[in-house]
C-alpha cells in the first residue's frame, strides 16, 4: 500500500514521516519516531496506557490513525520535563507513590495533565473522572488522586 | 516515634524517575539488531490430538524467516514442581496433544508482526477432536475423558491437612453449619502483557528478555527445555509491568521466541495481544468448597471441616501450591481444636490456573469469613468478638503447621470495632461488613529443588562510599528495589541514594526464588542485611584497629558518621573510613555477603501477616448494583519498611480484590473464555475506588528484618468476603458465589422473599387447620 | 505399649502409630504401589478418594484403617 | 490487524459528497473513529477506501434557533458536554456525555460516529430519540431529513444511502412543562450501558401526562421506542401504580438478548426499574418547569 507523508510535531520537535496511511498514532510515536515511554495494553480503546496530548487534548493513540493527527501537537510523556527538570505532575507522582509497576503511568500522567491544564483546581470526583480512561491494576488509583489534589492545592510549581 | 534514620521514613522509589519519565525500558520496549517478530498460532479446540502440522506454505510467505512446531523442540515436559516429576507436564509447544484452546501449536518469526500474522493462517493444522471436559466435577466421573495419562478421573494433585481429633471435636459443638461455596477464577490482568525478546547466538549462549517476576527461575526452566545449562542462558528482565503472580512460569513467549531463535540464530519479540493474554496464560484458581463448621452456643469453635475441588485447568504449573496454601489459610487467623481439610485438583480442558496474589487464601476466606458471619447470626453473637474469641495469637501453634511469632489481630478487632461504633446508625441499603485473614511471608517449602539459597545478596562498597547492592529479589512494582534499598542504608547507616539497586539480570545478581508468596521483605530483607551487616563489619573492624577503643561493637555508623557510640559527637565521616579501608585492603573494595534460607519453620512459612478488612456497601435492592463507599484497612505487617510502598501495596490489594468480589468474572462455554478483552473483563476504575484508609498495628517479628513481614498479598484475602458480609447484613440474603454479581443478588432477594411467602402461607394453612379442629 | 502400626507398603511408621495416619499416609502418598495395595484389598483407591472429598466426615480414611489393623494382625489386636 | 486502504482526506463538504459517491460501493468514512478503528483492528472490517471527514471544520457547529438545536457531524462529544447553551437547553444531553465513555474517547469521538454506527447499546440515539431529533443526511445529489427514531433499520444497521454521509442532528425545541431523563445500568460508571432507559414526559397544567416518549438502549438490535408503555401513561397522573403498569408494558416492548453480563430476564427487569426511574424523574422535573 502506498506511503504518505505525514508531517506532525511531537513535544516541540517537527517530524516528516512516510507511513502507511493505517498506521496508528502510536505507532509512529513508538515505532517510527522511537519514543518508547508510551505504552499499548490492548486492543478496544479500554487501558489508557498509550494516552497522549494532542493541542493540550488527552487521547488514546491507539484509537486514532497517524494521519488524522497531520499538523497538530502532540505531547506524549517524554514531553514533560523541561531540559531535565521535571513537570510539577511528576514530582508530585514520585512524592505520593502514584505509580508501582509504571506501565500504565506515562498514559496516567497524561490524562492528569490533560485534566490539569483544562481545570488547574478540580475536585476530587472530577480528578476520578479525568483518569477514569486509564486502567491502573497496582495502585487502586488513590495515590494518583492524591497527587493531584496536591497540585490542586498549589503544592507545585513549575521549575 | 522512629527509632530508625531511613526505615518508615519517606523514601521516593529507587526507579521512580526512570517511571515518571518514561525512561523505564521494559520487555515490551525492547529492540535488537536484526529482531525477528513472532507470533503463537493457538489450538481452537479444548481437546485434541495433533496428527499433523504443514507449515510450508507459511514458510513460503515472504518475509517468513521461520516457523517452529512441538517437532523442533525437545518435547520435554516441565513444571515449576521439578521436585515431582510427574507434575511436570506441560509442553509449551505440545507434540501430541492439545488441551485447552488458547494453548500454542506452532510459532513463527516473520520481520513484521503483521507478515507473522499472516502466516499463522497459513498453517495447516490436523486434529482428532477429543472428547472434552471443563467442570472439576464432571472431570472425576469414570465417564470423563483422561486429559493427562495416568491422572485417574483427572485428580491432578490432592492435599490432606489434618490435626486434632476432629469427630470428637464436633460431638463438642453445639452448632453445625454446612454450605456449599463457588469462587470465580480471575486474571491476572498485568498492564504489560506476556512479552520476551530472546537472542541465541553461535557461542551457544541465550539471552532472553523477559517480563518475569522470578529470572532465576526463568533460567533453571530454559535450561531444561531448551536442553542447555543454566550459566549459558542470561535472563534480563530490569522492569516488569505487573506480575500478581502469573509472571513467574515458563510461557509460550518466552519459550516460543527462545526455540525460534535458537533455529534462526536471531533475536525473536514475542508480544501478547490482550486477548492472548486472556486465553493462553493462567488465572487464579476456581474453587468449590464444602465447608462444616462445628462451634459452642458461646462462639467457641470446635471443629472444622473442608472438602476443596479445584479446576486446574489443563495443567498443574503452581497450583499444586494454590491447593495447598487455600486449605491451610481456610483455617486462619482462628484456633481449631480440630480440622481437616481435603482438597483435590482435578484437570480440565480449560485455561490451566496457577498463584494469583493470595495463592488460594482469597478463595478460602470468601467462603470462612462469610459462613463465620451466618453462624454469628444464627447463634445471636457479636461476630466481631466472636472472632476476636477464637483468634490466633503471638506464640500460638498450628499444630503440625506453624508457629506465630508475631500476631497483632487482636487490635485489628480494636480497631474495626472502634470505627463501626463511630459510624452509628447507616442509611437504608448501606452495611458494614468485614473480615480477617492472616497470611505468609514466603513459603519454606523448596518444590523448585534448587541447591541455591532460597535469597541471596551482595553489597560492594566503592572507594567514595557509594554501594552497588547487587540481589536476586525481582521488582515487579511493588518496590522490592526501594525496600531493599532501605534495609541496606539503615544498616550501613548512609542515604538510600548512595545505594544503586542491581536486580533482574541472572549474570550479575545472585540466584533468589524471586517475587512471589510476599517471600522478597523478609527473605530478600534478611539476605541484605546480613550482608550489609558482613560489609560494616568489615569497616568498622579496620575503624576499630585504627582507634583506640577497646570493643569492636562500641562504634556504629549512623548518618555516614563514624563514631563510638559512647560517645557520637567524637567521630569521622563514613566515606573517609571507607577509602582508608579500601587501601588497607591493598585496594580491593568492601564486599559483604547475605543469604537466607528458612529452617525449622514448620510447613508453610517463617512468619505471618494479619489483618481485618472492614467496608461499607450501598446495595440497590431494585436491580443488586453495589458500591463500596467507605472502608478501613486494620493491618499488621510487622514493622514497616518502605512507608510509600506499604500504603501504595495495600491500596492496590484491596481494588484488586474489591475486582475479585463482585466485578472480575471469567465465564467459559464449551471451554472457550467470553470476555477475553477490557470491554467485557471489568475491573475497578478510579470511579468506583472508595477511599482506603490504612491502620497500620504495631508489632515486631523476629524472623523479619528489623522486624518486618508481609504485606500487600495478604490483603487481597479478606475484602471478597467482607463485601459478601456488607450484603448479608444490608439484605440478609447469603452469597455463596464470587464474584457476586447484582443479576445473583436480585436472584437472592427473590428468593428469599418467596420463601418468606411460603412460610407465611404455611403458617396461615397450619393456624387454619388447628382452628378446624 | 502396643507396636506403632507401619505402612504395608513402605514400612512408613504412622505419625501418631495409629492405623487412621497410616491410612491418611497412604492417601497422601498415593503413588503406584500404595494404590495397588489398598486395591488387592479389593477397595476401589480412587472411589475412597472421591468418596472422603465428596461426603461429610472421615469414612474413606476409617475403612482404609480397618483394612490396615487387619493386615498388621496381632499387633492391630494387641493395641485393642 | 488492519487490512489496508486507501486514504482519502476531503478539504470541504462537497469533495467529500463526490468522493463519496464515486467510491460508494467500496468505502468507509471514518470521523472520530473511536469505533470504527476497533473493529478495522479485529481485521471484521475490510475496506478499499477510507474517507477521513473529521477535519471538515464546516460540519462542526452547535447552533440554536427557533427551530431548535442543530449539531454539525463532527462535534466532538466534549464539545457538545461542554456547550453552555446546550446546557441551559438540553441538561439531558450534557448528563449523557458526560457518562458517555472515558475523557479520552469523548475528546476524539464525535456525534455523528456515534450515531451512525449503529451499536444499540450507545446512550446518544436513544436520548436523542425522545428528544424527537432528526438527522440530516447528504448525498452529491442532494439531502433529505430522516427522524433519528427511523434511522435504525437493525443490527448496526442504518437507513443511509451507501452515498450518503451524516451531516447534521437537528433537536426541537423542548415543548414547555417537559423533562428528559437518561440512565444507562452498568458496573463501572463510564461503561457501556447494559441496558438504558430514555423518558421524556411532558405534562398538562392538571399534572397530567400529555404527551410520553421512552426509549429503551440495548433492549433489542436497534434503539426501542417503548409505545405501549407510553401509551399507558397519556392522560394520566402520576402515580406509583401507573409507573409500575408502566414499567411492565416497557418489558413488553423491549426485545432483549442474554449474553455474559445479564440475562434476558435481568435485562426485563432493568428496563422495568429504570423505566419507573425515568418516568419519575422526567415526570417530576417536567412538572415544577
Amino acid at each position: 500500500m502506498e506511503k504518505q507523508l505525514l508531517t506532525l510535531t511531537v513535544n516541540d520537535q517537527k517530524y516528516e514521516l512516510y507511513i502507511s496511511p493505517k498506521t496508528l498514532l502510536v505507532e509512529v510515536i513508538r515505532d517510527h519516531i522511537g519514543l518508547t515511554g508510551t505504552k499499548r495494553g490492548c486492543e478496544t480503546v479500554s487501558c489508557g496506557v498509550c494516552t497522549v496530548m494532542i493541542d493540550d487534548m488527552a487521547v488514546k493513540s491507539c484509537s486514532i490513525l497517524a494521519v488524522q493527527a497531520e499538523g497538530r501537537h502532540i505531547t506524549t510523556v517524554e514531553g514533560l520535563e523541561k531540559n531535565g527538570k521535571l513537570a510539577p505532575i511528576q514530582k508530585a507522582f514520585l512524592d505520593h507513590g502514584s505509580y508501582q509497576c509504571g506501565f500504565c503511568t506515562a498514559g496516567m500522567l497524561m490524562s492528569c495533565a490533560a485534566l490539569l491544564r483544562e481545570n488547574p483546581s478540580p475536585t476530587k470526583t472530577e480528578i476520578k473522572e479525568g483518569i477514569e480512561g486509564n486502567i491502573c491494576r497496582c495502585t487502586g488509583y488513590n495515590s494518583i488522586v492524591r497527587a493531584v489534589e496536591a497540585l490542586a492545592k498549589g503544592n507545585y510549581k513549575e521549575e | 516515634m522512629n527509632k530508625y534514620t531511613v526505615i518508615n521514613t519517606h523514601v521516593h522509589n529507587v526507579d521512580g524517575v526512570a517511571k515518571v519519565t518514561g525512561r523505564a525500558i521494559y520487555t515490551f520496549d525492547v529492540k535488537l539488531p536484526g529482531m525477528l517478530f513472532g507470533k503463537i498460532l493457538r489450538s481452537p479446540h479444548p481437546h485434541a490430538k495433533i496428527l499433523n502440522i504443514d507449515t510450508s506454505k507459511a514458510l513460503e510467505l515472504p518475509g517468513v524467516i521461520g516457523v517452529v512446531t512441538g517437532k523442533d523442540t525437545l518435547g520435554v515436559k516441565q513444571g515449576i514442581w521439578r521436585r515431582y516429576q510427574d507434575l511436570c507436564d506441560e509442553q509449551i509447544l505440545p507434540v501430541d496433544k492439545v488441551r485447552y484452546i488458547g494453548e500454542p501449536v506452532a510459532a513463527v518469526a516473520a520481520l513484521t508482526e503483521e507478515i507473522a500474522e499472516q502466516a499463522l493462517d497459513l498453517i495447516d493444522v490436523q486434529y482428532e477432536v477429543l472428547p472434552a471436559v471443563y467442570d472439576p466435577m464432571d472431570a472425576i466421573k469414570k465417564e470423563a475423558p483422561e486429559i493427562h495419562q495416568g491422572f485417574e478421573r483427572n485428580i491432578n494433585v490432592t492435599r490432606h491437612i489434618e490435626w486434632g481429633d476432629v469427630e470428637e471435636a464436633f460431638d463438642e459443638a453445639e452448632y453445625i453449619r454446612e454450605d456449599w461455596f463457588k469462587c470465580g477464577g480471575q486474571a491476572h490482568m498485568c498492564m504489560e502483557t506476556r512479552a520476551a525478546v530472546s537472542s541465541y547466538t553461535p557461542d551457544g549462549k541465550l539471552t532472553v528478555y523477559h517480563s518475569t517476576q522470578a529470572p532465576y527461575y526463568m533460567q533453571g526452566l530454559l535450561a531444561g527445555v531448551l536442553g542447555l545449562k543454566e550459566g549459558n542462558i542470561r535472563v534480563i528482565s530490569h522492569y516488569v509491568g505487573g506480575g500478581f503472580g502469573g509472571k513467574f512460569e515458563l510461557d509460550g513467549a518466552i519459550f516460543c521466541s527462545a526455540v525460534l531463535s535458537m533455529k534462526l540464530f536471531r533475536p525473536v519479540k514475542i508480544v501478547f495481544t490482550r486477548e492472548e493474554d486472556f486465553n493462553a496464560t493462567k488465572r487464579r484458581t476456581p474453587m468449590f468448597y464444602y465447608v462444616r463448621t462445628g462451634v459452642k452456643k458461646d462462639g467457641t469453635f470446635c471443629a472444622r471441616e473442608a472438602k476443596v475441588f479445584t479446576n486446574g485447568g489443563a495443567y498443574t504449573g503452581m497450583g499444586a501450591t494454590a491447593l495447598y496454601l487455600t486449605g491451610f489459610f481456610h483455617s486462619f487467623p482462628y484456633r481449631w481444636k480440630g480440622y481437616r481439610y481435603d482438597g483435590y485438583r482435578v484437570y480440565t480442558n480449560t485455561l490451566p490456573s496457577t498463584s494469583m496474589r493470595g495463592f488460594g487464601a482469597p478463595q478460602a476466606m470468601f467462603c470462612s469469613e462469610q459462613q463465620i458471619e451466618w453462624i454469628a447470626a444464627d447463634l445471636g453473637l457479636d461476630s466481631l468478638e466472636m472472632r476476636r474469641k477464637n483468634a490466633h495469637y503471638t506464640g500460638y501453634e498450628v499444630p503440625d503447621q506453624a508457629t506465630i511469632g508475631s500476631c497483632g489481630i487482636n487490635q485489628c478487632f480494636d480497631t474495626i470495632k472502634d470505627w463501626t461504633e463511630k459510624k452509628g446508625k447507616l442509611p437504608e441499603n448501606r452495611a458494614i461488613g468485614f473480615s480477617a485473614a492472616g497470611f505468609m511471608s514466603g513459603g519454606i517449602f523448596n518444590w523448585f529443588d534448587t541447591p541455591y539459597s532460597f535469597s541471596s545478596a551482595v553489597v560492594t562498597i566503592n572507594n567514595d562510599g557509594t554501594v552497588e547492592l547487587h540481589v536476586g529479589a525481582q521488582d515487579i512494582g511493588q518496590g522490592s528495589n526501594t525496600t531493599l534499598a532501605i534495609i541496606c542504608a539503615e544498616t550501613l547507616g548512609i542515604k538510600v541514594e548512595d545505594i544503586k539497586v542491581h536486580s533482574g539480570d541472572t549474570d550479575h545478581c545472585p540466584a533468589d526464588l524471586g517475587a512471589w508468596g510476599s517471600r522478597q521483605t523478609l527473605m530478600a530483607g534478611n539476605a541484605v542485611k546480613m550482608a550489609a551487616e558482613d560489609a560494616k563489619k568489615q569497616l568498622l573492624e579496620f575503624a576499630y584497629a585504627q582507634s583506640g577503643f577497646n570493643i569492636v561493637y562500641d562504634l556504629d555508623i549512623k548518618k555516614g558518621w563514624v563514631h563510638a557510640i559512647a560517645r557520637p559527637e567524637r567521630g569521622y565521616d563514613y566515606a573517609e573510613l571507607v577509602k582508608k579501608a579500601i587501601r588497607a585492603k591493598d585496594g580491593q573494595r568492601i564486599v559483604g555477603r547475605g543469604y537466607y534460607t528458612p529452617h525449622r519453620k514448620g510447613m508453610i512459612s517463617p512468619a505471618y501477616s494479619y489483618m481485618l478488612q472492614a467496608v461499607e456497601v450501598e446495595v440497590d435492592r431494585e436491580t443488586g448494583k453495589i458500591k463500596i463507599v467507605d472502608s478501613l484497612t486494620a493491618h499488621d505487617c510487622g514493622q514497616p519498611i518502605n512507608h510509600l510502598g506499604l500504603i501504595g501495596q495495600l491500596e492496590g490489594a484491596f481494588s484488586m480484590a474489591a475486582g475479585y468480589g463482585y466485578l472480575e468474572y471469567m465465564p467459559y462455554e464449551d471451554g472457550k473464555l467470553m470476555n477475553p478483552n477490557l470491554v467485557d473483563y471489568k475491573v475497578i476504575r478510579s470511579t468506583e475506588m472508595p477511599d482506603v484508609p490504612v491502620a497500620e498495628i504495631d508489632t515486631y517479628e523476629q524472623e523479619g528484618p528489623y522486624g518486618a513481614k508481609e504485606a500487600g498479598e495478604g490483603l487481597t484475602n479478606p475484602t471478597a468476603a467482607a463485601i459478601g458480609n456488607a450484603i448479608f447484613h444490608a439484605l440478609g440474603v447469603q452469597m455463596k458465589e464470587c464474584p457476586i454479581r447484582p443479576e445473583m443478588i436480585v436472584n437472592a432477594l427473590k428468593e428469599k422473599e418467596t420463601k418468606v411467602r411460603n412460610k407465611e402461607v404455611a403458617h396461615e394453612r397450619a393456624s387454619k387447620v388447628s382452628r378446624m379442629r | 505399649m502396643s507396636e506403632p502400626v507401619k505402612c504395608p507398603v513402605c514400612g512408613k511408621k504412622a505419625k501418631t502409630g495409629s492405623a487412621i495416619d497410616c491410612a491418611r499416609h497412604m492417601f497422601g502418598v498415593g503413588d503406584k504401589p500404595h494404590r495397588a495395595w489398598v486395591e488387592a484389598q479389593g477397595l476401589s483407591f480412587i472411589d475412597l478418594l472421591i468418596e472422603q472429598a465428596t461426603t461429610p466426615g472421615n469414612q474413606s480414611y476409617v475403612t482404609l484403617a480397618e483394612f490396615i489393623e487387619k493386615a498388621q494382625g496381632g499387633q492391630a489386636e494387641a493395641k485393642k | 490487524m488492519i487490512h489496508d486502504f486507501t486514504y482519502l482526506k476531503p478539504g470541504t463538504l462537497q469533495e467529500a459528497l463526490s468522493m463519496l459517491s464515486e467510491h460508494k460501493d467500496e468505502c468507509k468514512i471514518i470521523c472520530g473513529g473511536q469505533s470504527l478503528l476497533i473493529v478495522m483492528r479485529q481485521g471484521l472490517l475490510v475496506t478499499d477506501y477510507l474517507i477521513d471527514i473529521k477535519g471538515l471544520k464546516e460540519l462542526s457547529y452547535i447552533a440554536y434557533d427557533e427551530e431548535g438545536l442543530k449539531i454539525g457531524a463532527t462535534t466532538t462529544h466534549r464539545a457538545i458536554e461542554t456547550s453552555e447553551m446546550i446546557k441551559q437547553k438540553y441538561p439531558v444531553l450534557v448528563t449523557v456525555e458526560k457518562r458517555l465513555a472515558s475523557i479520552q474517547v469523548r475528546n476524539w469521538g464525535t456525534i455523528a460516529g456515534n450515531l451512525a454506527h449503529g451499536d444499540s447499546s450507545g446512550d446518544l440515539a436513544p436520548t436523542l430519540i425522545a428528544l424527537n431529533a432528526r438527522i440530516k443526511l447528504a448525498s452529491s445529489s442532494g439531502s433529505r431529513i430522516v427522524p433519528l427514531e427511523e434511522f435504525y433499520t437493525g443490527l448496526f444497521e442504518t437507513a443511509m444511502e451507501k452515498d450518503e454521509l451524516v451531516v447534521e442532528v437537528q433537536i426541537p425545541p423542548v415543548r414547555p412543562k417537559t423533562a428528559v431523563a437518561y440512565k444507562k445500568f452498568n458496573l463501572i460508571e463510564n461503561d457501556q450501558a447494559i441496558v438504558g432507559v430514555a423518558a421524556a414526559v411532558t405534562v398538562e397544567n392538571g399534572g397530567a401526562c400529555k404527551e410520553a416518549r421512552l426509549v429503551l438502549s440495548n433492549a433489542g438490535v436497534t434503539p426501542i421506542r417503548a409505545k405501549s408503555a407510553e401509551m399507558v401513561l397519556i392522560g394520566k397522573k402520576l402515580a406509583g401504580a401507573l409507573l409500575v403498569k408502566a414499567g411492565e408494558a416497557a418489558c413488553g416492548d423491549a426485545d432483549p438478548v442474554s449474553d455474559i453480563h445479564a440475562s434476558e430476564e435481568y435485562r426485563r427487569h432493568l428496563i422495568k426499574v429504570l423505566t419507573e426511574r425515568m418516568l419519575k424523574q422526567a415526570w417530576g422535573q417536567a412538572a415544577h418547569s
